[in-house]
């Protein structure tokens, strides 16, 4: 009893959590959430944990990664693969479908961190832009590299996912992911993570090994964002290459930089943000201004520049007080 | 005589911060004027509201008679004012005669170029060694000298100094006091600010001390000098 | 590989190469200057293109008479004040505002001004998304060496990828300009102490990134006379991908990087095809391994 | 020298060049426990290389170190921090964004180490880890007067408080060693006495073998037991103050005539 | 298109003319969802099928609309060749503008992804040109109007080798489009079939320019075909690059050919190709020849073969609607599956995947018009 009090500000996080799945399921069952809004609430928490893993990477330890959705690309391969090739076998009901899929998405997001850390071992030798070319090219060459292999349907993409990413498993997949960044952020290692990022030359001189922090960084964003990966896969029922491009991942650093790049609520506040204003607000803008939908992007692109110039430091800056409270 | 700069009533903040607070200082043509006092007094961001480069809340600045008040960092420069910044602010990937060169940017004379040239390297031999090496990689006292020299090069009627003996060995902290003597003998005004109070006093004509933004004292150098509470304050007991 | 093929794949290698050279130029110059990836140089290219695309539409509707050699010259005009325009316009609105904040916001930002004008120039109805023949400028001339098939447009690719450089070069290494380039690259604020006008200086930088894309676009479209909104994307990232590899800021280098990619693109695509999409990246990150620096990259050795 | 005491820092036949340029050339040193010594030298004569290359930013081209009386030449600087050797940096080097609280608690990261699986569970033995650390920041803070400061972002410190937190920062590895390269830059002779105290009350109470770096002579002088004279990378004179204020060819390279 | 013509925006169902009936009939208007690639690299090809679907919808609204005078609308949404696009887009349509029926999407991989809900609420989806196979297999409401990939390969083979007599070919596709590779796929195999031999089969990364490297390997080979799967406009490129490498032999190529621009890109160069396709504009037909008139007015160019493709998918869905009576979506899949109908790309009835059971047509290049050569039934 003691321990669960003291660990109040997680049950307080846990309660806020479950009081939202819960409105938001009565919501969705009443009808007032429809299929539509509740897909791009789906779509919003995967950005979350797009976002809040790519996060981890740019924005706490400072190592400008902009190829995040070839990780993404491996977990939704990998966690693709194996639903596909275990609901071929005879299932007579013994084992857990959600069991059998989080098995799949643990597999996609062990993937997607053993690309991370080999990704992670030139940023040991690179600084910001080479690094940041370097993490996009390893994510075209993922692209490329899927787009070649027959098996996984090459650039046919990998067909016949089944959907099993219902809200419940990509709610509590997301509310998992943030609590762990977050608690691993506001944490010794976490602020590790941070003296990378602030000056690394000088962490190195007071005992911080930051080439161990700078690869975990990349195995622990690698692993929530293949987690993200395979919950998409089983979303739409397919992977694509297209899916995972360079463009896919400046969406996500929009998202990240929007939000406030180190500031793990701001990512959370931008994926949604973005992803209704894209996917929501403006379709619906467009329709009843009369103008054809191609101008969506234009003028999300032209919003995204405005409020760079309006706020640079994104709609929520860094979290500036990095104190935790002793109760945490 | 006339007035070389004139601040009067200077406030500046950085963010929230309020960094100064009603500053006044003149500085007559033809003097060495110090500006001393404890760390985060406001110095060094007087000298950056002179010439510009951090923005001014409210007060003024006359420059000859002059208001440059608002006026771009760049003409201020131009119109005869060279400011050696507080931390050097080499450009790091740009050789030593770069650095030189660039200084003469907005009126460059290869004549002129070239005597100032020469004076600045008789003044520091060290530098015309490493003319070639990239000022990142010098010394942080190397970069000192290059930072001065490069003000040097500029030829302004008004040389602002931050602390230009920060990190130099003695020998040179003397040379650099005796280079500043030399200079303002040859006709540049100068507004030094100085962390070896002593010495800036020593040299100097006239001086203020600031205080959390604020001047708290002021007077002839060598009166202050003698002033029991600077005394204790900033030269050391 | 038989020699005749061999030679075909290095003239391929040098005319690809050439074109990669031609963007990564400007993307060097202005990233070495602004610290700025600026996606949307290749951006830049595309409305070099599109300007003397609807130029030399007018041109041809009004008379055919014209000789190509001067209505290239005009063209090539056209394309060098149209994409200076639109890089100085992109300054102006988008980065200035953000010159003294954080890098990345501006890296963000430009990031929203090339997709801006990808969708802008896609949306709108006199453009549109479709893809466009480019007139002929020069009437394409083929001859044969030695079996080895080579034309006019190739040879104008590389020539002007090698005189831009070494203008370029000259620019930024010997002129006051380029020193005060390199400056404002360094510390604004010190800069501005040595007199030099930052903001006409980064004007200027952005006016030469703009009319070399803007040369890059119209020689681009030339080569391969097929223009359409998002054209810029894949050869932009290939060029970035150039500069980084001659180390990026460093002009020669984005040059080198240039041919070095196109010809290695060339020979490891005539090996098997299917390699040739990766080869690009799988060749700079082993560079960057080796070099961190790129290839003609300064070391950036810290001063603790 | 004093004989009985251990050697702390043992730096052998050490040399050093960038590119052509000779920076440090056959530099020896034995630094006994609980001492305060000073290398001085011309702008440029290679002492903060010293301590590059001592706490492992640039590896030697020749040459040997031992720290407590192990070989150290060529380790990496987070495993020479952790066998006991903190510096401080002459152009100063904080974690400039974040509280200062969290510069001394990242000091303090190699000693106090839950696993991030205890963190992300936030076990016991998380919570005791942070809760020490936290207590010890403090006090190492209020050591340096800056306990007030704690929640201010350090870039926007003044720089003399900068320069005191750089120290904290530096103890919060718990070294044995400390390397402070030009600590009393900046700082006017008053406050410099300040730091003179403050030295000679942390080298006692954290028990510490101090190394430094410095231009005023003012501090040098009365502080240092024993001086080193580096000079183009050769060390050109040894002894205490005043054996170096008299001797002719430091005065002749570096002190100049008329100073103190 | 002249640049100066403008395009009319696509959601032109407010300026379409519809004669308003003074009693609205019962049930109002019916809603029609078209999701297409409006944004993006395939921007081009959204827009043409949303312009065929236009087209249907507008002509039959023009008519007196359907059961009774219920006027037609039509709802867009942009997939950006995205599967994640695609289905928020579909569900947008579902549940926000309650479409009966969907018109769409162009490429297999949303369709693949927009499939499934559609299966699922029982709305039957009728896509243009998705052409893998497993597209219609997700469910019985899925139909589309296109042949399947391995269709447009044989018939293109069996053309080579018989009509043109040639022994030695090679191909090149995009590699990152399973519809290019796939087509590329089925020539291989259906030319080595007949006899012939590949000399070369060669890939390119999506988006290329330069296909320089490819086509000189391939060249070297000594082909007398190059089999060119590709979209008009990277076709267009690589004819010429193919020419100015000393290339004499013949090109072929499938529906993606079909563009007024390939000529405009390819120019002299593309002289002489041929390509197989749903139908001719020069076919006789009354269907196509008052779809291509009315098209071309209506636009401002002629219609390609996306355009085809949509605009018999439309009306293939208002066929089946009107025989259907009702707008409930079983209904018309049921009605679907029974279609037998005069499309411009001839007349169309499904097989048991939902596949349209359908003639190709070869078309030359010549003197920069296509010719209508030949119509090879299935
Ligand atoms: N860039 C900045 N951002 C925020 N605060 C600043 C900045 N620069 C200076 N300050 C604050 O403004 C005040 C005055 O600083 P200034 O640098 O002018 O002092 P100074 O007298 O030159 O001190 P020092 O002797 O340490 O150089 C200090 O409180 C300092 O912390
Ligand atoms: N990374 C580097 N690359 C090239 N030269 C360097 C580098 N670091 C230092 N040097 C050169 O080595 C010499 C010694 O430099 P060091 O910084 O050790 O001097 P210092 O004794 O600390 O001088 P100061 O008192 O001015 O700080 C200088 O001449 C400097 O220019
Ligand atoms: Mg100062
Ligand atoms: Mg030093």
């Amino acid at each position: 009893m003691k321990k669960v009090w003291r660990n109040l500000p997680t049950l307080r996080l846990l309660i806020y959590a479950v009081a939202l799945y819960i409105l938001l399921m009565l919501l969705s069952s009443g009808g007032i959430l429809n299929d539509y809004l509740m897909i791009i609430i789906n779509i919003c928490l995967i950005y979350v944990i797009l976002a809040t893993s790519l996060n981890l990477i740019n924005g706490i330890t400072g190592l400008f990664s902009v190829g995040h959705m070839g990780f993404a690309a491996v977990g939704a391969y990998v966690a693709g693969t194996f639903t596909t090739l275990v609901w071929k076998l005879p299932n007579d009901g013994s084992v857990s479908t959600t069991l059998l899929f989080i098995v799949a998405l643990v597999l996609g997001g062990i993937g997607a961190a053993i690309v991370g850390a080999l990704i992670g071992m030139p940023a040991l030798r690179l600084k910001g832009d080479y690094l940041a070319i370097v993490t996009l090219g390893f994510g075209e060459i993922i692209r490329t590299i899927i787009n070649n292999i027959d098996a996984v349907g090459g650039p046919r993409g990998l067909l016949g996912i089944p959907a099993l990413s219902s809200f419940t498993i990509i709610f509590v997949a997301t509310v998992v992911t943030v609590l762990i960044l977050r608690y691993l952020v506001y944490s010794s290692h976490g602020r590790a993570m941070i003296s990378v990022r602030e000056d690394a030359t000088a962490a190195d001189l007071v005992g911080i090994n930051t080439t161990k922090y700078k690869v975990w960084a990349f195995v622990i964003g690698a692993f929530f964002a293949g987690i993200g990966g395979g919950l998409l896969a089983h979303l739409i029922q397919l992977a694509h290459p297209t899916q995972y491009g360079f463009y896919a991942s400046f969406l996500v650093l929009i998202v990240v930089y929007i939000g406030g790049v180190g500031s793990m609520t701001g990512s959370i506040l931008a994926a949604f943000v973005l992803t209704i204003l894209e996917k929501y607000l403006l379709p619906m803008l467009l329709q009843w201004a009369g103008l054809g939908v191609e101008w969506r992007m234009v003028i999300y692109s032209l919003l995204l520049i405005i409020v760079m110039i309006y706020r640079p430091e994104g709609l929520m800056p860094r979290e500036a007080k990095f104190m935790i409270p002793e109760d945490h | 005589m006339a007035l070389a700069l004139e601040v009067k009533d200077l406030h500046v903040a950085y963010g929230g911060i309020k960094a100064l607070r009603g500053i006044s200082v003149k500085v007559e043509a033809c003097s060495i004027v110090t500006m001393i006092g404890a760390n985060g007094a406001g110095k060094s961001t007087t000298l950056r509201a002179i010439s510009g480069i951090v923005a001014k809340q409210s007060g003024h600045v006359t420059f000859f008679d002059k208001d440059i008040t608002s006026t771009p960092a760049h003409i201020i420069v131009a119109m005869g004012i060279s400011h050696v910044p507080e931390g050097r602010r080499m450009f790091a990937t740009l050789s030593v005669m770069e650095n030189l060169e660039i200084a003469t940017y907005t009126r460059h004379d290869k004549k002129e170029f070239a005597e100032s040239l020469e004076t600045v390297f008789s003044l520091f031999p060290r530098l015309k060694e490493r003319r070639k090496q990239l000022a990142g990689t010098l010394s942080g006292g190397e970069q000192q000298m290059l930072a001065v020299g490069r003000a040097m090069m500029t030829h302004g009627k008004v040389m602002l100094l931050d602390e230009p003996s920060m990190g130099l060995a003695p020998v040179l902290v003397e040379e650099i006091f005796r280079t500043i003597k030399k200079i303002n003998e040859l006709g540049t005004t100068i507004l030094l600010v100085e962390q070896n109070a002593r010495m800036a006093l020593e040299y100097s004509n006239y001086a203020y001390v600031l205080e959390v933004g604020v001047v708290s004292a002021e007077g002839p150098s060598s009166q202050l000098l003698d002033d029991p509470r600077v005394k204790e304050a900033y030269l050391g007991g | 590989m038989e020699l005749t093929t061999f030679f075909q794949q290095l003239i391929n290698g040098l005319q690809l190469g050439a074109i990669y050279a031609l963007i990564a130029l400007g993307y060097t110059m202005v990233y070495g200057i602004i610290r700025l990836i600026n996606f949307a140089h290749a951006d830049f290219l595309m409305v070099g293109a599109f300007a003397v695309y609807f130029f030399a539409s007018f041109i041809l509707t009004l008379t055919n008479a014209i000789p190509p050699i001067i209505l290239f010259i005009l063209g090539l005009i056209v394309a060098l004040v149209a994409g200076a325009l639109i890089a100085e316009l992109s300054n102006r609105l988008a980065y200035k505002p953000l010159r003294y904040k954080p890098r990345l916001s501006a890296l963000i930002t430009a990031v929203g001004v090339s997709m801006f004008l990808e969708y802008f120039f896609a949306s709108l109805p006199f453009i549109g998304p479709s893809f466009r023949a480019f007139p002929d400028l020069l009437k394409p001339v083929s001859f044969v060496v030695g079996g080895v098939y080579l034309n006019n447009i190739q040879l104008l690719d590389i020539g002007l990828a090698i005189v831009l450089m070494i203008l370029l070069t000259f620019i930024v290494n010997r002129t006051m300009m380029g020193k005060a380039m390199r400056a404002v690259s360094q510390d604004k604020d010190a800069a501005k102490l040595m007199g030099i006008n930052v903001e006409r200086t980064i004007t200027f930088v952005f006016l030469i990134g703009g009319a070399l894309a803007g040369a890059a676009g119209i020689l681009m479209a030339m080569t391969y006379p097929r223009i359409y909104p998002n054209m810029g994307i894949l050869p932009g990232l290939k060029a970035f991908v150039a500069a980084v590899l001659g180390g990026i800021g460093n002009i020669p280098g984005a040059m080198l990087g240039g041919f070095l990619l196109g010809i290695a693109e060339i020979y490891a695509t005539s090996y098997n095809s299917l390699l040739g999409e990766g080869i690009a990246f799988a060749i700079l990150i082993i560079v960057l391994l080796v070099r961190p620096q790129g290839l003609l990259g300064e070391k950036q050795s810290e001063k603790v | 020298m004093p004989e009985e005491k251990k050697v702390v820092l043992k730096i052998d036949q050490m040399s050093h060049s960038f590119g052509g340029l000779k920076a440090v050339s056959n530099f020896n040193l034995d630094l006994p426990e609980g001492v305060i010594w000073g290398i001085i030298g011309p702008n440029g004569a290679g002492k903060t290389t010293v301590f590059n290359l001592v706490t492992g930013v640039y590896r030697p081209s020749q040459g040997h170190i031992h720290l407590l009386g192990e070989e150290i030449t060529g380790k990496k600087p987070f495993t020479i921090v952790a066998k006991g050797a903190a510096r401080t940096f002459q152009n100063i080097r904080l974690f400039g964004n974040i509280p200062v609280l969290d510069n001394v608690r990242i000091g303090m990261h190699k000693n106090y180490r839950p696993s991030m699986f205890d963190c992300v569970i936030r076990d016991g033995k998380f919570r005791r880890a942070e809760k020490k650390m936290r207590e010890e920041s403090m006090e190492l803070l209020a050591r340096f007067n800056l306990h007030g400061r704690a929640d201010e972002i350090a870039k926007n410190l003044p720089y003399g408080e900068q320069r005191r937190l750089e120290i904290a920062r530096a103890l919060a590895t718990n070294p044995k060693l400390l390397l402070l390269d030009e600590p009393a830059a900046g700082m006017n002779p008053n406050e410099v006495d300040k730091l003179m105290e403050m030295v000679y009350l942390i080298r006692d109470e954290f028990k510490l073998t101090i190394l430094l770096i410095e231009h005023q002579m003012r501090f040098v002088m009365r502080i240092c037991e024993w001086i080193k004279v580096m000079d183009f990378g050769e060390t050109i004179a040894e002894g205490v103050a005043s054996q170096i204020q008299n001797n002719p060819r430091v005065i002749e390279a570096y002190l100049g005539k008329g100073v103190n | 298109a002249a640049p100066s013509t403008p395009t009319p925006t696509p959601t032109a169902t407010a300026s379409s003319p519809t004669p308003t009936p003074t009693t609205p009939p019962p049930g109002g208007d019916i809603i029609i969802g078209c999701v297409a690639p409006l944004t993006g690299d395939s921007a081009t090809f959204g827009k043409s099928t949303q312009n065929g679907v236009q087209q249907a919808l507008d002509e039959t609204n023009a008519k007196g609309g359907l059961l009774g005078g219920r006027q037609l609308i039509l709802k867009t949404a942009d997939d950006k060749s995205d599967p994640t696009e695609g289905a928020a887009g579909i569900t947008r349509l579902i549940e926000q503008d309650k479409i009966v029926a969907e018109i769409g999407t162009v490429q297999s991989k949303v369709s693949l992804a927009i499939a499934p809900i559609l299966q699922a609420k029982k709305i039957p989806m009728v896509s243009p040109t998705s052409t893998n196979e497993k597209v219609t297999l997700v469910g019985d409401f899925i139909f589309r109007a296109c042949f399947i990939d391995n269709f447009q390969g044989t018939v293109g083979a069996a053309f080579a080798y018989t009509n043109l007599k040639v022994t030695k070919a090679a191909a090149l596709f995009d590699v990152g489009n399973d519809y290019t590779k796939g087509l590329a796929e089925s020539f291989r195999d259906a030319f080595t079939l007949l006899g012939g031999t590949i000399v070369g089969f060669e890939a390119h990364p999506t988006g290329a320019t330069d296909f320089n490297a490819q086509l000189t390997k391939l060249i070297a080979a000594g082909p007398e075909l190059l089999y060119l799967s590709d979209y008009y406009n990277d076709v267009g490129l690589i004819c010429k690059q193919a020419r100015a490498l000393g290339y004499k032999g013949y090109f072929l190529g499938g529906d993606g050919w079909d563009s007024p621009d390939l000529v405009k890109i390819g120019g002299a160069d593309v002289e002489g190709g041929f390509f197989t396709n749903h139908f001719s504009k020069d076919d006789t037909r009354p269907e196509v020849q008052t779809f291509v008139k009315a098209y071309t007015a209506k636009y401002g160019e002629a219609p390609d073969a996306l355009a085809a493709l949509a605009y018999d998918a439309a009306n293939l869905m208002l066929d089946a609607i009107t025989r259907a009576g009702s707008t409930d979506g079983t209904a018309i899949r049921d009605a679907l599956k029974t279609s037998n109908f005069k499309a411009v790309s001839g007349t169309i009835k499904f097989d048991a995947n939902r596949n349209p059971i359908k003639a190709a047509v070869i078309i030359e290049i010549k003197g920069g018009q296509q010719a209508y050569k030949a119509t090879v039934a299935p």
